[in-house]
């Protein structure tokens, strides 16, 4: 394992503390692994907590900031914070509007947010809504079965929710909101290479070289099936094509997301970009924003993903407002 | 009474539990990285850890007093989805435990743990997960207490259907937890939680019938 | 090989393409491989121009936008862009003011720029004065060798004399400011892993599993010296001493950058950048700012690059002040 | 008269010029790979393919234009630091050209070639780039031609001194071009840009001596 790490069973508090040290305006409590809005609670606003296990980052911690998320708690890698750390930081961005916890659909995340909230309940009065997301398309879907994975839509939703807090909305339009951007979104992703959780010190999974896994989950998760690698103009057919059988987009506004993984540089994402907007323009799909960049990564995995989030001029709107965090800045 | 499992036997029930969990760590870590992501083993020893240094730090006055402290420093340094799990079932023993519980009650409280575990994680038996051993145990040490049993061979019973409910889960597409992500894939491992949960069993044999 | 692309041989024009549609705000031309300020020329503005081999992006051409870059001109990977490319480039960002040309000290891109420069004086009024970076304390200095690489540095004298320029400050001012940062900044980079050219379809040196290379260049240039792969706390003292030994920031302020080569996830540079933190305060120096992120990749190479800067409180506004581009963004 | 280098001449020299960096275009990318970046070969290449089709497309009407032509496209088409560097050379051989070049105008076309390369980068003599070849190429051109060689016996000489100077690039140690990055690490190994100045001498005693 190649990483510039010091202590593999150490990772997140000391990457937590080169992050506070990076950014002065955010309040990182390295106690209890939560970033905090430095300005919260913001008095009258809508307050939106996420998090999860670390490793994904700039997702959550990087999302903290004016427009989008007021606090984020990070677990172990790939494990799930514990209902304490959400506890104090839906407590930590309390403006007296209620909090909205947006969780990615995992079974650890799902429960200790739930422990959580009911904690709160029982603690204090603050209101409390969860929305889940479940986008990842990879996972086929049944009542029965823990459900799809939260995946690349988790960071519209962060974002479009951020915004519509921003503004003032209400807790119950913001969470309805941020389900119908979970409704409305589709992902797929891939990987090249597996990632190396640190404290395991081997990869997770074998890809041999040639060899490139369709469907990978942002843990390491294999996917729906193992193919010989192909041109990024196969690969992005690979991604586009699941997500259309899903969620017809034909005929609608999309913001197009292509995420990378933590291992590929930009270049390719970009040039994975050109391949998926040419498909969808062929598909009848209207792009109406775009993002392309490395913003929910899985440790040092190369590859990328596809998120589809159908737009209508609400969601473009909030899209474009104003935001200022680490991971995504813009009309500040 | 032999049968009365009170603070002291629930604290030597706790440690022989963290004992065991430390030296199947690894194995159970190895389950979890077949159908999972290789943590179940690590998230277990790092909460039990926990849960022993508090019984150090602070022993408990009363047995709800102690399942609490266990379920709270379960849910706050487990994390994961074993975390909740182990940490209400936990919890929800405390209700019943008031500050002694005989053979019935320690039943009764365990199978309240069970309903806490279904009601946080949705699992239905055959699901592929811890219920799978927890809950085929409860029934069988109601049933053998119910017949006359003393705890010890009740608990036997139990350890013995808590095995069985495990060895069971090999052959299942897991329906809960990473392991559905797996969907077809998932069948022909063990579940990692069941395994452990069964060494929560033997730790109530080796610990409540002497 | 594994990577996002079709022909190994199309990699730079097909991300270009990429690029374009993922950013309608700039003006792409594919047939010069240049990026363009949407608005440029912008009447009596310094213009602004950098661009060299491809494969570190963001750098250049998510550079380009207010605040910032013009044009960049991109090259085939790792190979300095022709004459024709950067006479595009400057006529296109000619508002009357002049132009300045950023070149990262390689004999290529030095050259190319050199006599774009001439072919600019011969065919146009157009003042043209170019600035050469070349911080990379890796390579011992000499007059009579190519000199130092020009690297991390460039990143922040792109964005500080952009900003001068958007300022309406005269060329001669503006290229001051130019060479002043780059006299008072120095890097150090080093690599995990081999960088892979597309065209090449093997990584460029062999880096066995253990072992680490200190003094990298960006273009997979082998470095002073190949040692044990050592935990982060290390590997910062390794970038950081070189860098104090060539000149002395004791009693300083600095802008710190931790730049990432594009294949190390941004968890393990925010880890560094505690790790460069902690040194830079033991051996007195005083980080005014800070920068963490990808921004000047070296295709799929693991590792990471220092920069220092030296800055008063005048770059300090010029670095503050409002930049809008795809690499960059504040305050806009 | 046999010495006169006319349009043909010069055309004929260039295309055997990228006849012979087709063929030896491996050749001169390895020796790239071993103190620079491995491109030195498809560099080179990719300008003299460029050149030979503006020359089928455009033949142009006299030396000047022609060599101005040649130095135009390596300029635009090669980029790094060959492309300036052979473009140049072509660029300053334009100049004295005029309409047609007798062998003493030939070899002071080729030295304003030599001081336009050293003009633009900064080499010396023994800074193992391709001025180790080109330099002592043209004084040995000067000399022979001075003791009233014809250009054929002057051009092999004019050869072997090149291949003189890029055999004598072996052991140094770079001070220019991205092989003085290695510095001591550079020595041992052959100049790619002096091993494609030989290939063009080479190619000169080929088409201008039949
Ligand atoms: N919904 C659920 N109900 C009951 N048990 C579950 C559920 N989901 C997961 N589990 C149990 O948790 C175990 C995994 O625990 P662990 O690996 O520690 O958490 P995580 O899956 O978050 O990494 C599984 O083997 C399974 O027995
Ligand atoms: N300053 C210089 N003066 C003369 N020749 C040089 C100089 N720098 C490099 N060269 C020549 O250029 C050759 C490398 O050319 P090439 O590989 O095509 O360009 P790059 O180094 O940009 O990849 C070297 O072998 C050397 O002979
Ligand atoms: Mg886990
Ligand atoms: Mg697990
Ligand atoms: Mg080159
Ligand atoms: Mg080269």
């Amino acid at each position: 394992m190649k990483k510039l790490i010091n202590d593999p069973a150490d990772v997140v508090a000391q990457a937590l503390r080169g992050m506070a040290l990076a950014h002065p305006e955010l309040r990182v409590d390295l106690e209890n692994r939560i970033v905090v809005r430095g300005d919260a609670p913001v008095a009258g606003k809508v307050g939106i907590v996420s998090g999860g296990g670390a490793g994904h980052e700039p997702l959550h911690g990087g999302f903290v900031g004016p427009g989008m998320l007021d606090a984020a708690c990070a677990g172990e890698v790939f494990t799930s914070p514990v209902p304490d750390q959400m506890m104090a930081a839906t407590q930590a961005v309390d403006g007296g509007a209620g909090v909205l916890h947006v969780v990615k659909n995992y079974t650890g995340d799902v429960m200790n947010f739930e422990m959580a909230a009911e904690l709160v309940a029982a603690e204090s009065g603050t209101e409390v809504v969860a929305v889940v997301t479940d986008d990842d398309v990879a996972v086929e879907d049944s009542t029965y079965t823990a459900g799809r994975r939260g995946v690349g839509v988790t960071v519209l939703l962060e974002k479009i929710a951020g915004a519509a807090a921003e503004q003032g909305r209400p807790l119950a339009e913001v969470a309805d909101l941020a389900r119908k951007v979970n409704a409305q979104g589709r992902s797929m992703g891939m990987a090249l290479t597996s990632c190396t959780v640190p404290a395991a010190g081997t990869p997770t999974f074998e890809l041999p070289e040639g060899e490139m896994e369709i469907g990978v989950g942002i843990h390491g998760e294999p996917g729906r099936r193992r193919v010989p690698v192909a041109p990024a103009r196969e690969i992005a057919a690979m991604l586009v094509e699941p997500v259309l059988a899903d969620r017809d987009y034909t005929g609608r506004q999309v913001l197009a997301f292509v995420n990378g993984l933590g291992g590929t540089p930009l270049i390719e994402l970009y040039l994975m970009y050109a391949e998926v907007a040419a498909i969808l323009e062929r598909s009848g799909v209207t792009v109406a924003r775009s993002l392309v960049g490395s913003y929910m990564t899985s440790l040092d995995m190369a590859g990328c993903s596809l998120t589809l989030l159908e737009v209508d001029d609400e969601l473009v709107r909030l899209w474009d407002a104003p935001v200022r965090t680490p991971g995504l800045r813009w009309g500040v | 009474m032999a049968d009365l499992v009170d603070t002291a036997a629930l604290t030597a029930w706790l440690r022989e539990f963290a004992r065991s969990v430390a030296a199947q760590k690894d194995a159970l870590t190895a389950l979890d990285a077949a159908i999972g992501d290789a943590d179940h083993g690590a998230n277990l020893d790092r909460g039990m850890t926990a849960v022993v240094a508090a019984l150090d730090a602070a022993p408990p006055a009363s047995p709800a007093a102690l399942l609490k402290q266990v379920g709270m420093t379960l849910v706050s340094k487990v994390g994961g989805a074993s975390g909740p799990l182990y940490g209400t079932l936990f919890l929800r023993m405390a209700g019943p435990a008031g500050d002694g519980l005989d053979a019935a009650g320690f039943a009764a409280a365990l199978r309240a743990g069970l309903e806490g575990v279904v009601a946080r994680g949705k699992a239905e038996l055959g699901d592929k997960t811890m219920v799978d051993a927890l809950s085929p145990a409860c029934d069988a040490l109601d049933a053998a207490l119910g017949g006359g049993a003393a705890l010890p061979e009740a608990l036997q019973a139990a350890v013995a259907a808590g095995r069985e409910g495990r060895d069971a889960t090999v052959p299942l597409v897991a329906r809960k937890g990473r392991a559905s992500y797996l969907g077809e894939r998932s069948a022909g491992h063990q579940d990692p939680g069941a395994t452990s949960t069964v060494l929560l069993l033997e730790a109530a044999e080796a610990a409540l019938t002497t």
